[in-house]
């Protein structure tokens, strides 16, 4: 590993800029983030058109382009209702404890190397710390608070229960995410977001450490609560979850607002620990001048489009999933697998340590260390795999005993019945067994 | 500058004592508790900050721990036992089902 | 050199109550027999070490033995006896027997002349068990030359005679038991804090008396450590104020128990204000002379008026032992010789005489049922043998010259009045008042007399039967022993009197004159 | 940060008995996860009583071999010494005997989700359901027991205590019969053992922000060359005295500890009465003795007032009892002032020291096993509705159950200290302790110790009153027409009994052996 | 301090535009009031309003929680065993503190063992099935 050039920002960079310039960076990254929502609402709805051969806002502006603005406009023109009913206080708190983190989180993200600003040399990014991936954890967990209190103080069945979903569900994920941040941590050796991406000098994590990067565009969705995962909302059962009553104003705007940075957040975490950050991709690397001055910036959004892309694509693609697939997925899979790759990723760091001789200790040992995680993991795994394969099989064989059943008595329990073989029931197969769950 | 902190420490610890010797509601006084060890806790990294040393910070990473294994516990106790008050109704019963 | 006559002694009744207690359900009368065999083996090898004791080899503690017990605690199993610890070993092993085959039927279950049950039918082996145990105990406490070995004694008999008392004794038992109980664990844990203090403070890291004799050196150490003693003894030996429980106790206990509560478990008490409180506390004895004196005396005045007051047999002996350990304590702390001989004489002597009063009085109340004084009357009459005990008792506690008692209630007055051990009138005083209970002795014991033995014979006193022959062997040798030692102490004098003059060289006090005309008693 | 990162080591040898029950836990938690619920009791019991066996023979072997690390192990964060050995040993010893009671049938809920007198209940009881988690659990707490006294700074203590305490709220709450009592136990234990436990953990935050470190070794040696009267140790050493005094169930925080008694199922309670106590005792020895042995003279005489209304407090409201496991909760609060006298005993020398130390260690022994004996007969006699534990169902008794009620009668005179009992050389030895370091020159509290002791003796006689009513109940009282039925003893019962039994009586007429090994654990004292 | 300095900006400027839009929303709006409007929205039957302090929620939302808690925390030591797993290097890339190695590796296993083992018994005990 060859050291980070000189432009590279370290912690020590940080925490040295006069307050100007802190709040002229601080004004770049909102306007930065508000431009962002504006054009990103317009592009996803573009995008998601294209992708159902449609063709999406286009009366606003030049392409639709100004279609967010208009709805923004829109929504600060209605009423603004507040049920009898609600925690006045909490009601109204809640979206700005939604939104107000949602921003901060974003304040860690760098956006690119040091950089001569107004004759300041800077880092690129509002901020680093010793633990700003903690950060960006804690700035997410806490606008889960946004969505319980919502739900809370609205005093309503549907938003109560669509605030303990979204809480249950961002919480579970959310599990999964700081887990498939820790192998990350092993070999980046630090919280701070402006070193782990000058540890991903030479590959990207997304590279090598593929589990985990895939883990973490999972719990991406989740945290973030889109589709597939956005049960929260779900217009469907819960006539919008805990925003059912923020009808339609300035408050319901500020809570569509803070999903969409948090969606932001999200892609801004997986381009920063997975994908190199503001680092030009392979090819370009080759070239010095690519990672220093403001280029990298291009770089980064770049990245930071393409992952926005990709959210958008899986929402035209996917349909949402029901409650209980969405939980176990988490937690019988998420958690486990990261759990087991965490150990074996340390294994290997471990047999490479002993190896080159930094660390003492026996090779062989390490090595066996590793050798046993993966077999227990996978032990461990075959054995509940069997428990989900015989659960499964029992309920194909429960479901085919009730078809013969069926099959056998058409009047079953005293309704007249058709036939369930008729060949227009199942087509040409008959055998055809409803799949089970996962 | 510490001092501010751990004025702030042992205030909330002082609310946390007294909601639990004068409020009913086991809840409110559980949470009252975990107020307590949580004063506890920004009492330890103030220290850990002044004396200039880590024990203070690793202490409170354990306390979390030990704190969140006292939600687990308490929450069942005393789940168990609203469970049991309210059987009286149905409706309750039903409501509470797990 | 260890002799081993004293554990021997102690361990014959402790092997015979488990013998007993391991016998088959419901061979009562074998437990008798075993329990009589086991106290007489007892009785006969204590009178074999008697004799021997003169030439026993030992200076001022002979048939020495000492192990180690607990050496942490510096606590040996230490025992060996001087003249005073042999006589009331003696005393109490003269006394099992006696008391054994007296309660022969007590456990058996009782009923009156009319039918009603006095006392149901309890388990026969536990009593007599409880009855070795507690003998085994008596002949420790005595024989301990560990003040600590002393102490466990001093407690550990309370739990025989508690289960005695409770659960053999009459309506009101589980009160007076506990009574009893409470009293004296109260009195023996103040003497625990002094048992701590005297090791602490004596800091040999021993327990053995001979070496803490004189460890203690501090005037206002010894007066706390003193204190602590004898309150412990005072209440066990029951003197006023804290006498309350023993009339209670005392009734309601069978009367083999009482016999043995008033007769042996009670000198314990005084015992130890001899052997203990001023030997190893000198300073703080003479200290607390006068007070004590006082105490003793408002005892023996106290419990002689209240005798005369009571309608209850057994409470009216019990009061009358009050009168006498008053005397007791009262020759214990003249600090003379002869006042001390006499003084360890009573003890010997009133277990004796109130033994037998109290077997005499519990004849007749096991056949009329009531202890109540008036239910009896012309007693005379109808059975004369046992009459003719009860009044020879009864002037055995009056101290009638030519009886025991009177000798050494005789030597106590002389040796406290004649005492010059502080120069001070205070005791003569004391000894003069004294001598009022003997006239109010005479009072009670006479009254009681008249009232149940002569007069009119009472309807259900005509069908009393005198005494069986089991009755005649219990009381016939106390009567006995009763009248000889009357005539012909010396025996006695002639091993106690060394003992009292090595407590007095150890109490610092020498009044040699006094001493020859006690010898010459 | 630091350049230099000492590099850990972990000495699994010295710590294998601590590992292995928590082992034996773990183990425990996966087969209750794995294995089909008939079987699982057939696993648990051996699991349980094999690892408790096999850590007491491991501590045993380290008591041979004898070679003690003279210093903390695993870090600094726990100390292996003597005194934890003896500890060790007993909480071992007591709790194998406990676990044999749990082991009998119907103590604990068959389900202990389903709401009292439910239909969901009644077919839980019906099919024979367990919670087998039960042993899972006993053996967290007795990890947790093991680690409290040893541990060697205020994190490893705290993290013990609460090891110890969270498996026993649960506990608590499983009793099978008047479950509503059972769970208000649960609650009420938890409530306040939290509430006590963020005392403790407030006063640890004191003490580090006084001292710089949680070493025990650390605050002491702070002591030595700071300020004694800084208001952060004083704040802090009160606070943890609240925090462990509350366990040992020292006036005035007592409360918890009859409700809690009365409550829970009584093998547990046995476990709680033994087990806690003798841990909470080794903890609070190790924090003052240990960490706060240069402030001597300054929480002396706030202990000695404890002390003093400790055992007057559990002596006189014992009096008032009519149940019987309220009342021995009483008692045993008494007896927690007895061992704070204990605690009091301080001196100058080590050999001193040692000397108390070595009179606690053999009160914790001989009081632990007469209180998992006098327990287990508790749980034998019985109503129709589980234990008849009202007096008035114990009257008479003695004529019912002369042996039962004997072997009962002895141990509550042990708990008396009627001499030829174990109890009694216990509290001797204590007394003992106490006055002669009243009697050191130049002591802080001088002759004051002597009055602790009187006020101890006092304490006793009134303890005994209410012991001695219970005996006068049981064998001087006409047995009710309808009292309470005997149960048959299971073998495990009788075994907890007779040994019991046989410790009681045989340190009662022979104390030397058991006074020799607690004197050999103490003589080393704590090692810093 | 002055790290945290920044965040105070831009939560300055967040918070104000955030609460700028709350406070704003009712002056922009029209208001036509109507008593159904301000009911509790619920599918169009007569809304049962939530009683003070929050309606009852189901247990298994509880049951949810506790088990975050407990994997969560697991996090908690998970972080700095991670980064201090690597040995660390000063600016000349030459090791100054050797990481903790083998011994970790042990010591993360038996961790992450154990929690497997609480894991394993939640599954087990149907902990983890939702509906």
């Amino acid at each position: 590993m060859t050291y980070v050039l000189a432009a590279d920002p370290t912690l020590a960079d940080f925490g040295k800029d006069p307050l100007w310039i802190t709040i002229i960076k601080a004004v770049m990254l909102f306007a930065f983030i508000m431009v962002g929502i504006l054009l990103g609402v317009w592009f996803e709805r573009k995008l998601i058109s294209r992708m159902q051969h449609r063709y999406g806002p286009n009366r606003a502006g030049k392409f639709g382009i100004l279609q967010s603005v208009a709805d923004g406009l829109k929504m600060g023109l209605k009423e603004d209702l507040t049920p009898r009913t609600v925690d006045k206080a909490l009601y109204l708190m809640a979206p700005i404890i939604m939104v107000v983190p949602a921003f901060l989180a974003f304040s860690v993200m760098p956006f690119g190397p040091m950089v001569n600003l107004f004759g300041v040399q800077t880092p690129l990014q509002l901020l680093d710390l010793p633990v700003a991936v903690l950060f960006v954890l804690a700035m997410g967990a806490v606008s889960v608070y946004g969505v319980v209190l919502a739900g809370w103080s609205s005093r309503s069945p549907y938003a109560l229960l669509g605030g303990l979903r979204s809480a249950a569900q961002v919480v579970s994920y959310e599990i999964a995410m700081g887990l498939s941040f820790v192998a990350i941590f092993l070999f980046a050796g630090t919280l701070s977001t402006s070193e782990i991406v000058a540890a991903q000098q030479q590959t990207w994590f997304a590279v090598l450490l593929i589990p985990s990067f895939l883990i973490y565009v999972v719990t991406m969705f989740g945290e973030a609560a889109r589709i597939p995962f956005d049960l929260p909302e779900s217009e469907g059962e819960l006539v919008g979850g805990f925003q059912t009553e923020y009808s339609s104003s300035l408050k319901f705007a500020l809570i569509m607002m803070g999903e969409y940075v948090h969606t932001f957040t999200a892609s801004g975490i997986a381009v920063t620990l997975f994908l190199g950050g503001w680092r030009a991709p392979f090819p370009i690397s080759l070239w010095e001048g690519a990672n220093v001055g403001w280029l990298p910036v291009l770089w980064f959004i770049i990245k930071f489009i393409l992952v926005f892309c990709f959210i958008v694509w899986v929402r035209a693609s996917l349909p949402r999933i029901r409650y209980d697939q969405l939980m176990s997925l988490g937690w019988k899979v998420l958690i486990p697998v990261n759990l087991a790759w965490i150990l074996l990723v340390a294994a290997v760091r471990n047999v490479i340590f002993v190896r080159n001789g930094t660390f003492d200790g026996d090779i062989y040992l390490s090595a066996g260390m590793g050798v046993i995680i993966v077999i227990g993991a996978l032990a461990i795994w075959m054995r509940f795999d069997t428990v989900n394969q015989r659960r499964k099989e029992a309920k194909k064989a429960e479901v085919e005993a009730e078809f013969e059943e069926l099959s056998k008595e058409p009047a079953a329990g005293g309704f007249p019945v058709p036939p369930l073989d008729l060949p227009h029931y199942h087509g040409a197969q008959h055998k055809e067994i409803p799949s089970g769950t996962n | 500058m510490t001092t501010n902190y751990l004025i702030l420490s042992g205030l909330l610890f002082s609310i946390g004592a007294v909601g639990v010797l004068i409020r009913r509601n086991a809840i409110v006084v559980f949470m009252c508790i975990e107020l307590m060890l949580n004063a506890c806790n920004l009492a330890f990294v103030t220290f850990a900050r002044q004396v200039g040393n880590l024990e203070g910070q690793i202490v409170a990473f354990f306390v979390m721990v030990v704190a969140a294994a006292e939600v687990v516990v308490g929450l069942a106790i005393i789940v168990t036992i609203f469970r049991t008050r309210r059987s009286a109704s149905v409706d309750d019963a039903n409501l509470l089902k797990y | 050199m260890s002799s081993l006559w004293l554990p021997i002694l102690m361990a014959v009744p402790v092997l015979g109550a488990i013998v007993v207690a391991l016998l088959p359900k419901g061979s009562t009368t074998l437990a008798k027999q075993v329990t009589l065999l086991v106290s007489l083996v007892v009785l006969a090898l204590t009178l074999v070490m008697a004799f021997q004791f003169p030439n026993a080899a030992g200076e001022r503690f002979k048939f020495e033995a000492t192990y180690d017990w607990i050496p942490s605690f510096g606590v040996h199993f230490g025992v060996g006896v001087d003249g005073i610890a042999l006589v009331l070993i003696a005393l109490s092993a003269v006394l099992v027997p006696i008391v054994v085959l007296a309660s022969w039927h007590d456990a058996d279950g009782v009923k009156a002349a009319d039918g009603t049950v006095v006392a149901p039918k309890r388990s026969v082996k536990t009593y007599f068990s409880l009855l070795l145990v507690l003998e085994a105990m008596m002949i420790g406490v005595f024989a301990a030359t560990d003040v600590f070995l002393f102490y466990v004694f001093f407690e550990a008999m309370l739990i025989p005679m508690y289960f005695m008392i409770g659960s053999y004794g009459g309506a009101q038992r589980s009160y007076a038991a506990v009574k009893f109980l409470l009293y004296s664990l109260f009195g023996g844990l103040l003497m625990l804090v002094a048992v701590i203090g005297l090791y602490v403070v004596a800091g040999q890291g021993t327990f053995m008396f001979p070496e803490l004799v004189g460890a203690i050196q501090d005037p206002a150490t010894q007066k706390w450590l003193f204190a602590g003693f004898f309150i412990a003894f005072a209440i066990k030996a029951p003197l006023w104020p804290v006498h309350t429980w023993l009339p209670d106790a005392a009734a309601q206990a069978p009367a083999g128990a009482a016999v043995l509560l008033v007769g042996v478990l009670d000198k314990v008490g005084t015992f130890g204000m001899l052997r203990f409180c001023l030997e190893l506390f000198p300073d703080a004895a003479k200290a607390f002379t006068t007070p004590i004196i006082v105490l003793a005396v408002i005892s023996i005045i106290y419990g002689a008026i209240v005798a005369i007051g009571q309608t209850d047999m057994k409470r009216l002996i019990a009061y009358t032992s009050i009168s006498h350990f008053g005397f007791i304590v009262m020759g214990v702390f003249a600090m003379s010789q002869v006042a001390q001989a006499g003084a360890a004489l009573y003890m010997v002597n009133h277990g004796f005489a109130t033994g037998a009063l109290f077997l005499a009085a519990g004849f007749l109340i096991a056949r009329r049922g009531s202890p109540h004084i008036a239910d009896y009357g012309g007693v005379q009459k109808v059975t004369p043998v046992l009459a003719g005990f009860f009044l020879v008792a009864g002037l055995a506690g009056l101290s009638l010259p030519g009886l025991s008692s009177f000798v050494s209630e005789f030597m106590v007055m002389i040796g406290t009045y004649s005492s010059e051990a502080f120069g001070s009138g205070a005791l003569a005083a004391a000894a003069i008042v004294s001598a009022l209970a003997v006239i109010l002795a005479a009072v009670y014991i006479l009254w009681m007399v008249q009232r149940a033995l002569n007069g009119p014979t009472a309807e259900p006193v005509k069908a009393f039967k005198d005494l069986n022959a089991r009755e005649v062997w219990v009381l016939a040798p106390l009567v006995a022993l009763i009248i000889g030692f009357g005539f012909f102490p010396k025996p006695l004098l002639d091993v106690i009197n060394p003992a009292v003059t090595s407590t007095l060289v150890n109490v610092q006090v020498h009044n040699p004159g006094v001493a020859e005309k006690g010898a010459g008693q | 940060m630091n350049p230099t990162i000492e590099f850990p080591t972990i000495e699994y040898a010295t710590l294998a008995p601590l590992l292995l029950v928590f082992g034996a836990a773990i183990l425990g938690v996966l087969v209750e996860a794995f294995a089909p619920r008939y079987l699982r009791k057939s696993f648990q019991v051996p699991l349980t009583l094999l690892s408790l066996i096999g850590a007491f023979a491991l501590v045993i072997v380290q008591v041979v071999r004898g070679d003690l690390p003279t210093g903390p192990v695993a870090m600094g964060a726990l100390a292996i010494d003597g005194p934890t050995l003896f500890i060790w040993g007993v909480i071992l010893v007591l709790s194998a005997v406990c676990v044999l009671l749990i082991n009998d049938e119907g103590h604990f809920v068959a389900s202990a989700a389903s709401v009292p007198g439910s239909a969901d209940e009644e077919g839980a009881e019906r099919a024979g359901h367990e919670h087998t988690e039960v042993y899972p659990l006993a053996l967290f707490a007795v990890g947790g027991m093991l680690m409290f006294p040893a541990a060697n700074d205020l994190l490893t203590m705290f993290v013990g205590l609460e090891v110890m305490s969270l498996p026993l709220y649960l506990l608590c709450g499983l009793a099978r019969r008047r479950r509503l009592l059972s769970q208000e136990a649960s609650m009420k234990y938890f409530l306040l053992g939290a509430f006590s436990s963020a005392f403790f953990l407030y006063g640890a935050a004191m003490v580090y922000g006084y001292a710089g470190t949680v070493s025990f070794a650390g605050i002491s040696q702070a002591m030595a060359q700071g300020a004694l009267l800084d208001p952060l140790l004083l704040l802090g050493f009160s606070l943890l005295g609240v925090g462990l005094l509350f366990k040992i169930g020292a006036a005035p925080f007592q409360a918890w500890k009859p409700d809690v008694y009365q409550g829970a199922p009584t093998p547990i309670t046995a476990l709680m009465a033994s087990g806690t106590l003798v841990a909470a005792v080794g903890a609070l020895l190790r924090v003052f003795w240990v960490g706060l042995g240069n402030l001597d003279w300054n929480w002396r005489p706030v202990l000695w007032v404890v002390a003093a209304l400790t055992m007057m407090v559990g002596a006189v409201i014992a009096i008032t009892q009519t149940d019987i496991k309220r009342m021995l909760a009483y008692s045993s609060i008494a007896h927690a002032g007895f061992l704070l006298v204990g605690v009091l005993a301080t001196y100058d020398t080590g050999a001193g020291n040692a000397v108390s130390l070595q009179a606690i260690l053999f009160y914790l022994l001989v009081y632990g096993v007469a209180t998992v004996g006098a327990f287990a007969i508790v749980t034998l006699v019985r109503d129709p509705g589980g234990e008849a534990n009202h007096l008035s169902r114990w009257a008479g008794l003695g004529k019912r159950a002369p042996i039962l009620s004997g072997v009962f009668a002895f141990f509550l005179l042990a708990f008396a200290g009627i001499p030829l009992t174990s109890g009694f050389f216990g509290k001797y030895a204590l007394f003992t302790a106490a006055i002669g370091s009243g009697q050191e020159a130049g002591d802080s509290l001088g002759a004051w110790m002597t009055g602790l002791v009187v006020v101890g003796v006092i304490a006793s006689a009134i303890a005994a009153f209410f012991y001695v009513r219970v005996i006068v109940l049981m064998f001087f009282n006409e047995p009710a027409a309808d009292g309470p039925a005997i149960a048959v003893p299971s073998t495990g019962t009788v075994t907890v009994i007779t040994l019991s039994l046989l410790v009681t009586v045989g340190v009662g007429v022979f104390p030397e052996p058991v006074l020799q090994l607690a004197n050999t654990a103490a003589s080393s004292l704590f090692i810093r | 301090m002055d790290l945290y300095v920044p965040i105070l900006v831009l939560a300055v400027l967040a918070g104000g535009f955030a609460i700028f839009s709350v406070a704003i929303a009712p002056f922009t709006g029209p208001k036509r009031w109507n008593r159904a409007k301000l009911d509790a929205y619920e599918c169009g039957i007569e809304p049962t309003p939530q009683p003070v302090g929050g309606g009852r929620f189901p247990l298994k939302y509880m049951v949810t929680a506790m088990l975050f808690i407990v994997f969560d925390i697991e996090i908690i030591f998970l972080y700095p065993w991670a980064v201090t797993f690597a040995p660390l290097r000063n600016d000349a890339n030459q090791v100054i503190a050797s990481g903790l190695g083998v011994f970790a590796l042990v010591e993360m296993l038996l961790f992450i063992v154990t929690v497997l083992v609480a894991y394993a018994y939640v599954w087990r005990r149907k902990g983890l099935e939702w509906d």
